[in-house]
């Protein structure tokens, strides 16, 4: 049969071939998955790519994709959470209270906070709000370098070229010489979620199916798994 | 009229306007360094579009540019021998020799290859890269190359100029052949009066980009006028002569007008017409009839002028039975001999210094 | 081969598909644009410059959109071409190598113009004396002359193929098995944790393929530099 | 002013001085490299070749994390340079700047090796029995005679600059005002809907000024090539 | 010794291997095209590394395969020039000139420049490219860079041959003057007899890649066996003379083995030793003494030796007091005057026969 193809967001690699297997495993349908940026996969959709179903790592593409009739009318859930949370360098970097009362300054001192890019990628926008809504933006803001990716951020820190930086909880989990030192409560930053949905187009009899292996309970393991939540 | 130029152009500095009419044969193009020759025979190719002009051969036209005509080079057929070489590097000396073959279709022509390779000496090069010659073999294959090319019109700018006297031997009688036999009109570019002297037909002497004299080879290269260009040590008259008989000993007896010749043999039957270079500097002069020389030919005539050039030398005109010989003396000479128009007297001429290059069939045209 | 995983495998085999493709498939078109560069005097010239050189002048990632949008199912050139002609670049490999030689070509250009422009002209005036038109004096003088241009030119836009990703992520995503390079791929593996070493295999494979390459090109590019130089 | 913004024009200026230092920097190194692959016959000159053309043939994202490991605060070349002569490329323009040299090196390199390979050594060997060593042979007979492939290598280096965003933004990261470049400021608008428009604005004002730079140096080039051909 | 050359060299289909010693002055390398003559030139300038060899120029080695010695082009200080021109493209004929200078550092001498920017006639180009300029012109300008990068050894690999004749003049007495006032050997590639008898000290023939014959310019010259090296027209006999006394006519008489002789002025003062090249095929013979003739001298002898050459010609060398003296004749008059050995004749020669470039001082050497 023809596979199922998914168009996910680079940060879901690793959970969604997992997911992947084991819904082949199960079913014995194929499914493949192409991975880029969310806004790259929404535009590639926009202009008729082969996309059955569309995990984007930000609700804005898929509301774009909404607003154009792109997607199956009603196939729209959404499949998972995250949250950021602050790293620092070094493999027992000491925890520190993530609130108001965080020094961020002194922390850095003349150094660097490595973010994702806080206009344009999730990560960096979650965390330019978390730290709008604790005051801390307006102090920190010159010291903040932007990267184009969450991963791009944490390798900053990872190389010791920024001592702290904010990321996704996925990404700091498996990484070498960084610690997770703070997380940002939910409630600091808008909801983080994966919205996922069957694109209009799609004539593939088993997407809607594979959608909902996906929120179903073996695909929720594997996701939890890999540091994301998963919603209801 | 087998070539026919008349072109006007101008470069920063240089401003060329020559016109000349020629006939079939070889046209020597004549004058010194800078003076336009190569100009000239890159606008007949058609690799210097001139501002105004036109050129035809037998009759064809090359271009106009009153009626805005232009064949481009392909089209002309020249085989074109350049003064710089310009050899294909990338390919064989045998591929640059077959080059202009690929768009003539004559492949079949190969007895006309390995009679040229042979001619030029280039058989063992043949697999060799331009690259690896010296600089006389470059120039052998570049001479190659244009005449295999099967050309209507051949150009060659100073193509013997750095090639020793024994190869020059071998190639020359190759283009009087092909003067001869040949329809192909041939553009040659020299500095070499005795090479000019042998091959041309006509010569157009070229001055600043202007045409000084233009004509029969024998008139213009015999005009004492002629002699700035040509140079004094060149200077000669191309007399007439009918072939009498040929001698066991290699010398053929003519018969000219004021008197009997005995020359280096030529290949000519008896009864044939031909001329006979004979350089002023090469001509002694006696008031009477010398006996006991070793030197053979002795002419009798009327002194016709005397021209003093610059320096010891002065120049002396004869009328021998109507036609005109130079002869180069010292101004002593001429006192001591008391030469003055209309006085009789002899010439003597040594067989040897004839050479061969110096005898010919004239052209009909 | 569980060295890699079948994916990465699949990806080697596409990347050297399409970086080959994408060579082979732009040679023409570079040489005849480096020629019209070079020597070509007509009005437009430089706008035609201009529009050879944005691949390098735009962000990548803007060469892939524009080419999504004009070279996509909807784009006017794409749906023209699918229609009438049933070519389809969008989300095929054929795509990813129509972007890789978009990115490319203004290398391969430059490289054969270079070359171009040293050429002795008394050399193809020579050709054209002998009875050669231009065609006949492009293909027996001209161009063995700028064969190591051709060939300089022709490996970087390999090797550019090879690593080309932003524009071509964009333009044909990175599907596996169909679109997706080794490029494309590795930046997947880096998106996520874990995946470097995994990335870091992938380009070692790739630089290995491109040093192959290299050492042909450069072997070609000798012999013909020497055969230029006529020894 | 208001048509981009002032972030933008911010970016504009950084990218322009990005770009020239870029090509300034890397032109008398591009130049030494040509001549060693071109001329050079030493042990190494192959493995020196593929590593010219690395940045090429890696991923930009694969070339900006190997500089950020080498050039960065804790790298090895970075620390050294930091501490014993206080230069510093991470998270600064000069940091973007070298990732932009590193991305046009090939490029560079490769039109400068093209024009040097068709340089006719005899006119070398002229100058040598003039007297001229080495040194004076490059000054003034080689350098003359490759100037069009220089302009063109650096043409390209500055266009490569211009458009250079992978290595970049991996390395020193978008910092407004200081390693913002147009290239990340561009990809900053692309990940938002809606941000075309701006983007479009920003790319065009770089194609303007790689226009600009392309009518220079195809003046400079074509005033150059003249001289080589003597006319 | 002023240039020793010793070489081996093997080019694929091409074997060098020459030895020859030179005195001060100019060594002029003689032979067919291929013969190695180019490659010589370049072992000496050192753009050639040969097999084996060693080369000094006055006794400075420049570089020696055996120990190693290797002294790199630019520190030989040669002057060359090349066959193929070699201008830079992109420098004005003007910094073409003074491109040596740059590193001699010898600006001050800018009357040298004028001097020989004026002799060949190259004052209007200055401001030009190589490219802009005609075939001659571009070889002038060659030659003149050579000149000027104040060279301590001068290689000239054919520098004339594509000048006309009346260029040429003004170029040969420069560089006798050089060889004449300065120390600089001179190593000159030529296929002209004339000019190499004319400025040569030594001539070497080169013959597929072996010297053929060397030594003194007089001795080899008019050694019958050279012959077919320098083509039969060519052939000749260098007598030495001595300057007795300045005609007011434009001659200058001199004393020679068998008589005096009356030739165009030369300057040098009376008493002065010279040498004059006597061309065979200028030579008229005759068993008495002529009179009334142009020619204006007449040397007395004795046949030494016959020699049958090809075709209808012979040699006839003559003592003439001690100094051989060469006559080309036919045969026919060979036998008519009854030339063998010891029989007494008188040779004719006329002044004008004799060149301005046929007279010279000879080097001590
Ligand atoms: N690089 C090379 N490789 C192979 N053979 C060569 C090379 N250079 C020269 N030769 C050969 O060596 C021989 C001598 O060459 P050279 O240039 O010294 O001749 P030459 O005496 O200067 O002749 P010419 O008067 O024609 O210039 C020629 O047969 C030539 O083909
Ligand atoms: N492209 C050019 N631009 C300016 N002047 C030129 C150009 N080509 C030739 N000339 C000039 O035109 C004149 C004639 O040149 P041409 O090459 O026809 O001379 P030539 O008679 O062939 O001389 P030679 O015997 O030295 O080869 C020369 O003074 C030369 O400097
Ligand atoms: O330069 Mo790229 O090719 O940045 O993605
Ligand atoms: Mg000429
Ligand atoms: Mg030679």
């Amino acid at each position: 049969a023809e596979p199922v193809t998914v168009f996910a967001a680079a940060s879901l690699r690793n959970a969604m071939d997992a997911a992947i297997a084991a819904w082949r495993a199960d079913t014995g349908q194929p499914a493949i998955a192409a991975y880029a940026g969310s806004s790259a996969l929404a535009r590639q959709i926009q202009q008729g790519a082969p996309a059955d179903i569309f995990v984007s790592a930000n609700p804005d593409w898929m509301d774009v994709l909404e607003q154009d009739g792109l997607l199956r009318a009603g196939t729209r859930v959404d499949l998972l959470t995250n949250a950021i949370v602050l790293v620092a360098h070094g493999r027992q970097a000491e925890s520190v209270d993530v609130g108001p009362s965080l020094d961020l300054p002194a922390l850095l001192g003349d150094r660097r906070l490595a973010m994702a890019l806080v206009e344009a990628v999730p990560a960096g926008i979650y965390g330019r709000a978390a730290l709008e809504n604790l005051g801390l933006w307006d102090k920190v803001e010159a010291r903040v370098v932007q990267a184009p990716n969450v991963r791009a951020a944490l390798a900053l820190v990872a190389t010791g070229e920024a001592p702290y930086g904010i990321v996704y909880r996925t990404d700091a989990a498996a990484s070498d010489n960084v610690s997770v030192v703070g997380t940002f409560a939910a409630g600091t930053h808008p909801p983080i979620v994966y919205p996922a949905a069957v694109t209009a187009e799609s004539g593939n009899r088993h997407a809607a199916a594979f959608l909902a292996f996906l929120k179903g309970p073996a695909a929720r393991a594997i996701f939890e798994r890999h540091g994301f939540g998963v919603i209801r | 009229m087998s070539l026919s130029v008349a072109l006007r152009h101008r470069f920063p500095g240089f401003d060329l306007d020559v016109a000349f009419e020629a006939p079939a044969g070889v046209t020597a193009l004549f004058g010194r360094s800078g003076a336009g020759k190569t100009t000239v025979v890159n606008a007949v190719a058609g690799l210097l579009r001139p501002q105004a002009g036109r050129v035809a051969v037998n009759g064809w036209e090359l271009f106009d540019t009153e009626s805005g005509h232009w064949l481009p080079p392909h089209r002309r057929r020249v085989g074109y021998v350049f003064q710089d070489g310009r050899l294909f590097p990338h390919l064989s000396v045998a591929r640059n020799l077959r080059y202009g073959r690929w768009f003539t279709g004559r492949r079949a022509e190969d007895d006309r290859f390995d009679d040229i390779v042979d001619m030029l000496g280039i058989e063992p090069l043949l697999a060799r890269r331009p690259g690896a010659l010296s600089g006389g073999e470059k120039q052998r294959v570049a001479i190659g190359r244009a005449l295999l090319a099967a050309p209507r019109l051949l150009l060659m700018d100073e193509p013997l100029a750095s090639l020793d006297e024994a190869r020059k031997a071998e190639i020359l009688p190759y283009l009087e052949r092909l003067r001869d036999r040949t329809e192909v009109p041939v553009l040659y570019v020299s500095h070499s009066v005795p090479e000019v002297a042998r091959l041309a037909t006509t010569v157009v002497t070229l001055r600043d980009g202007r045409v000084a004299a233009a004509g029969p080879a024998a008139k213009v290269l015999s005009d004492p006028d002629s002699i700035p260009d040509l140079g004094v040590r060149e200077a000669g008259a191309i007399i007439p002569a009918t072939v009498v008989v040929h001698h066991a000993d290699g010398l053929t007896e003519f018969e000219a007008a004021g008197g009997r010749l005995l020359l280096p043999r030529i290949e000519a039957e008896p009864g044939r017409r031909i001329a006979v270079r004979i350089h002023a500097q090469d001509v002694i002069l006696s008031r009477t009839r010398p006996e006991g020389l070793s030197a053979l030919n002795i002419l009798a005539g009327r002194v016709a002028a005397v021209r003093r050039g610059e320096g010891p030398g002065v120049m002396v005109q004869l009328d021998c039975g109507g036609e005109r010989l130079l002869a180069r003396l010292t101004r002593r000479s001429a006192e001591a001999l008391e030469l003055a128009p209309g006085a009789p007297c002899y010439a003597i001429l040594k067989s040897v210094a004839v050479a061969r290059g110096d005898v010919w069939t004239p052209m009909s045209g | 081969m569980d060295w890699l995983g079948p994916d990465a495998w699949q990806a080697v085999a596409l990347s050297i598909r399409v970086a080959f493709w994408a060579t082979l498939a732009s040679l023409p078109l570079a040489v005849a644009t480096a020629l019209l560069l070079a020597r070509g005097r007509f009005p437009g010239r430089q706008i035609l410059n201009v529009i050879v050189h944005l691949p390098l002048v735009m962000p990548p990632v803007v060469t892939g959109y524009l080419l999504l949008l004009t070279f996509g199912r909807r784009g006017a050139v794409g749906s023209f071409l699918a229609e009438h002609f049933d070519i389809v670049f969008a989300f095929r490999w054929t795509g990813a190598a129509l972007a890789a030689a978009v990115m490319g070509f203004p290398l391969m250009v430059r490289a054969i113009r270079i070359a171009v422009e040293a050429v002795d002209p008394g050399l193809e005036q020579a050709a054209g004396t002998l009875g050669a038109n231009r065609c006949w004096v492009f293909l027996t003088v001209t161009l063995p002359m700028i064969l190591p241009g051709v060939i300089a030119g022709a490996l970087l836009t390999f090797a550019k193929a090879m690593g080309e990703f932003g524009a071509t992520i964009t333009f044909v995503s990175s599907i596996p098995g169909e679109t997706q390079t080794i490029a494309s791929a590795v930046y997947t593996f880096l998106q996520v944790p874990g995946g470097e070493p995994a990335a870091l295999r992938l380009v070692v494979v790739s630089i290995v393929i491109s040093m192959g390459a290299l050492l042909v090109s450069e072997t070609l590019a000798q012999r013909a530099t020497r055969r230029v130089k006529g020894r």
